[in-house]
């Protein structure tokens, strides 16, 4: 009972519904299947190249997105199926991405590592470690020029804060006051490297020297996550200047899908733990049932829910054709200006003017 | 028709462009208290406020990135590198970001984006701040190159590649801004990229070439007109996209072919030039097309190298004499 | 002899030179416990210790400076790059730095380093991650240039690399790792840097190629085998220093080449190596040069839209056939 | 009296010699001289490019650099002629590379922003902003490699701060414990902007994010700022790992020749007072008179002695030839491999053995 009421206090003391403690659920859910699903693609050759699963940090997606406005501006890096899914790009779209097909949010041009949806503003899925954080900046900066009410939130890796981009742009976006929140996704590891091998301090000093504030916030509550992205993205929108988290969160699986989710750089029973001790699911499960505001049918229906949007998105990706060949030559430009010539392969393909 | 400088042309393109467009701003180191390095953005901060002109760190990785973030997010920015010798720092984001964003999320971001400021050597400013950067943008597709070396093709083309909506890499060179020469004054003057220029006329051999390269290429045609040898000097203007078809016509015309460039020979523009007239005019060729560029060298400090390390109208001649063979 | 992989002889490669010469140290992202990305480094840290297989952070242009700045004070560094695509962050201490201290400080600073890593696509790894880099080195001087295609070259070209007293940029290929070949035992087994290998001999035309695109040429020569077409492969192993007299004796045999490159045309090294060819071997040319690269655009993810874009066998065979005017 | 106590307790306190004292100002008026012999040099075409006076900041290049032996090394940025000569390297080498003559330093191929000196460790002369920063590291790299006992000392001027690569390098000499002192010589301005308009922080904050202890230094005071190397490199020669100084200075010239000394971004005033307040001459000069250990003659033929080296250097340099038009294509390369082509200009004047 007192236990009961603890877990309901949870809902109370982040001022957050029973409505939309159910959604978050939902969302988390989602993405734990879709990438699952992806997964199973990858295995099976539907799916090629990199592919970068976000099992485990499902919380940080749906407690850091799911406070935003649709005008607010997500970007982020390479893994980041789940982020555009917070973000509302269509899971169909997502998978068809992935699969490199012509419904794909990039026409099956950019696959895993390159999801992009400008009405959504989600801004990519960008390639290169850091890469991001001076274009989240660029955002940032569009945004108080024209003198929106919307703000840019960027997510990058842990092992990003090495990159000196993220130096610069966050010095920039101090000395402009730019609504840009910067989101550290902590899951401990680049690849196989521990953040402790790489790094004397802690992650929440990185933002120091540029004088943007730095929180540092549980990335397995997605309570706690939404309430305090809730409440700083007002903040941020009022003029608040730029913002610095550390999120801190764990990857169950590999790096990508060809490395391993354990070996010489992290023990099977330090996944182990964290997959009991961390998931964000089961913490959330846990307040919820505790709290009676979700008994185990009803999760378990949600599963399946949950389950069935990430197979037809599968079974849509398999279905949509591969992008046609003309599409090859298309949108390397946004302009063929009508004199000269701007392909120089020689081939007869290209289609241009000239 | 006024007479101006292509720093003073330059200067108007910018003008004209922001003011014709609010989206359309200026960012790089010292543009706005310092009215620009170099002085191009001379009166811009009063003109447009600090919104608009803006004044960086010197963290060239960090604004060229920002700049393309905000082109996704549909400003038009334009970008001064101090020179481009910097923008080694910032070519990821060239690179990797602006040109290849339009195509990875096909055509959902257009990138209306001007990388701006002078390539090549000045004088006696030695190996880290002497280099013709153009292979670096040109070699990737997704990026435009545009290299003015008068006023007028430096502001009708500034003007278009303000209004392009691709990424434009659009290198000016120190040396040229205090050259004056008459420009339209027409607000609406814009040279469309892709369009080479016949700066001179000859029938006996041409030189192409582009930037500022095109007036030791006057100059050897002076000196050439001595000797009764008529030459064509076709300047190129922008590198991508490239004007083919001017190219085959001096070349069926004079069949003698020398290419002039500032920068390093190994795969430079000029190697890309002379292999595609070699695929496109190979039997209008009546002898090999002679490169002249820098000596293939760091540029040194000390006047006499430096001297010696750039191509000059001599080179130009002998190469001339050569491929007439004389 | 032994027969092993690619990833192996470089594995091999290094162990012997630091075995060597206690003065030659790696550093990258993940060489050290992780064994490498590409696991080429496997088993080096346990031989070695951490002080001569280093795990970096995530900072290409500081670790890639580190290495420049060992270099000056006397180390012989070998600085990996999980990839060369993510080397744009770094490339102004290669450019600026690496390639030009010696020429700087007039020979007081020799530059003993070597950059390695995976060039070009592997597969469906799209736009950003598959890119063929060799243009942005051997466009400067003052570095060095390296693309080995066989277990055999990667071996002894590295050795070479590591022992050169420059910069090397040594550009390997992902989809070569697992790559099998003979390999010379020999500790000594060094090939010198700049010199050509003919990998397949014929006498109708040639096909000139470097780094992992000798395959496809040599699936292009059996190929034309089967139509009777002989067919030179000349695999340049080095781009600098460049074989030219390796080049010009397979043009003066067939009078007929194609160039075969991985990446983007415009100035790539297919172009330097045309303008050279018809610079100094003009009158043995009966057909013009036809280069074959990649489609000129990023690289796209989607299977087919890449197995399209990228330069194929039979891209050559048509490419063949044109030079032969069959 | 008390004051003249007050002034002979600044030896005192700082543990400084009066011979050695004597010595600082004679190296600070050489500095000034030389600098002063420069610009004239400049002005009548002697020197070509960009020259960057160093006058002002006198106490700052002889306060460091003094301290250190001849085993440590130093590397800087553009503005580095009189710490090269603090390093060692003979006046006259340097005024000939200035001159772009054969018996300069780099042989005239460097010029004013390239001045190096392997024997006496002077690595440069770097013309990239923030540039040296990673290679000073890789010099404190090695000496940690080799279990040398020197140490890597770097200059950077205030606006390097602002480039990721200072970040990064900061970083991994602090993973790595590397012996390298980070010297922020904070003349306030990057050519004509003011710190405060690219920093929303002070200068001391910069290293925090890397464990990099960070350090604030008088730097128009020489007796304070050669204390304060003195005992820090004794530190990091000890095994304290990596230090960040603040060295706080003013310059009295423009950026470089070619720009002005005051206008829109510093005041006339403010230059003034600073040269009237700050010369690192004067105040050391107060404090010797005032001790009683100079007197002003002393002074003056010290001036004269500086005066006169560099107008020796000046004419040394006059007198060097030119560049031999062979040495073009020479120290390209540190090896001409036998075989293959290395240089593509197709020029006859090469040399090279194919
Ligand atoms: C500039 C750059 N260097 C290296 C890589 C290769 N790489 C891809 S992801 C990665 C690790 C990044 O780790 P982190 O930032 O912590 O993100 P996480 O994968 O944990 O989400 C590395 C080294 C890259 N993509 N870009
Ligand atoms: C990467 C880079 N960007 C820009 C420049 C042009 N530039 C040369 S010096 C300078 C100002 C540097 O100021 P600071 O670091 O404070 O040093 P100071 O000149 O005051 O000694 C600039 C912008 C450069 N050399 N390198
Ligand atoms: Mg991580
Ligand atoms: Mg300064």
């Amino acid at each position: 009972m007192a236990q009961k009421k603890k877990k309901k206090n949870a809902l109370l003391e982040h001022d957050i519904s029973e409505e939309l403690a159910l959604d978050l659920m939902r969302e988390m859910l989602l993405y734990r299947r879709f990438e699952e699903k992806a997964g199973e693609a990858y295995a099976i050759g539907k799916i090629g190249g990199f592919c970068h699963l976000h099992i485990g940090q499902e919380a940080a997606a749906a407690g850091s997105i799911k406070p935003l406005s649709r005008e607010d501006y997500v970007t982020s890096a390479y893994r980041e199926h789940t982020q555009a899914i917070a973000k509302g790009v269509n899971p169909n779209a997502v998978m068809a991405e992935l699969y490199g097909r012509s419904d794909g949010s990039s026409g099956g041009k950019g696959g895993s590592m390159h999801i992009f949806d400008a009405e959504c503003r989600f801004m990519g899925g960008h390639g290169i470690v850091g890469g991001q954080v001076p274009l989240a900046t660029g955002i940032a900066w569009k945004i108080k020029y024209r003198g929106e009410d919307s703000i840019s939130l960027v997510f990058m890796g842990d092992a990003a804060v090495n990159q000196g981009g993220f130096h610069e742009g966050l010095n920039m976006a101090a000395v402009w006051q730019l609504p840009c929140i910067y989101v550290v996704e902590n899951n401990e590891y680049g690849m196989g490297t521990a953040f402790d091998r790489v790094s004397k301090t802690e992650m929440a000093t990185k933002s120091a020297p540029h004088g943007v504030p730095a929180h540092v916030v549980d990335g397995q509550d997605v309570l706690a996550t939404y309430a305090f992205f809730r409440d700083l993205a007002d903040k941020v929108r009022e003029g608040a200047g730029p913002q610095y988290v550390d999120l801190q969160t764990y990857r169950f699986h590999g790096h990508s899908m060809s490395d391993p989710v354990s070996g010489t750089y992290r023990s099977v029973e330090e996944v182990e733990q964290a997959k009991d001790e961390r998931d964000p699911i089961a913490i959330l499960g846990a307040t919820l049932k505790g709290a009676g505001v979700l008994s185990q049918e009803a999760f378990e229906q949600m599963d399946v829910e949950a389950r069935q949007i990430a197979s037809d998105a599968a079974e849509f990706a398999d279905a949509s054709p591969l992008p046609a060949p003309e599409a090859l030559y298309k949108n390397v430009w946004a302009e063929i200006n009508p004199n000269g010539r701007l392909f120089f392969d020689g081939r007869p393909e290209q289609g241009e003017a000239s | 028709m006024a007479v101006m400088t292509y720093r003073e042309a330059l200067n108007a393109a910018l003008s004209e462009e922001m003011e014709r467009d609010p989206d359309v701003f200026l960012m790089g180191e010292e543009v706005a208290e310092y009215d620009g390095a170099y002085k191009v953005s001379k009166g811009l901060l009063d003109m447009f406020g600090s919104q608009r002109v803006v004044d960086s760190p010197i963290s060239e990785l960090g604004f060229t990135g920002l700049g393309v973030g905000a082109a996704m997010a549909g400003l038009r920015p334009v970008i001064e590198f101090m020179t481009f010798n910097f923008a080694f720092l910032a070519i990821d984001q060239v690179i990797n970001s602006a040109a290849k964003m339009h195509y990875m999320s096909e055509g959902q971001f257009p990138m209306p984006i001007v990388f701006r400021g002078p390539t090549g050597a000045a004088l006696q400013l030695s190996a880290q701040h002497s280099q013709a950067c153009e292979t670096y943008y040109s070699h990737a597709p997704g990026c435009k190159v545009v290299t003015p070396g008068t006023p007028a093709d430096a502001k009708g083309l500034l003007k278009a590649a303000i209004r392009d909506n691709d990424p434009v890499a659009f290198m000016e060179g120190e040396l040229l801004y205090n050259f004056k020469g008459e420009v339209p004054d027409d607000d609406d003057f814009v040279i469309p990229l892709g369009v080479a220029d016949l700066k001179h006329e000859g029938e006996d051999v041409s030189i192409i070439t582009h930037g500022k390269m095109i007036h030791v290429a006057l100059q050897a045609a002076q000196k050439l007109d001595k000797d009764g040898i008529k030459a064509d000097v076709l300047d190129l203007r922008t590198i991508r996209p490239l004007d083919m078809s001017a190219i085959l016509e001096t070349v069926r015309k004079t069949n003698r072919i020398v290419y002039l460039e500032e920068g390093w020979p190994y795969a430079g523009t000029g190697a890309q030039i002379v292999t595609m007239i070699q695929e496109e005019a190979f039997d209008h060729l009546d002898a090999p097309i002679i490169r002249v560029t820098q000596a293939d060298i760091p540029m040194p400090y000390a006047k006499n190298l430096e001297i010696l390390a750039k191509p000059s109208a001599d080179h130009v001649v002998k190469a001339v004499n050569k491929v007439l063979y004389r």
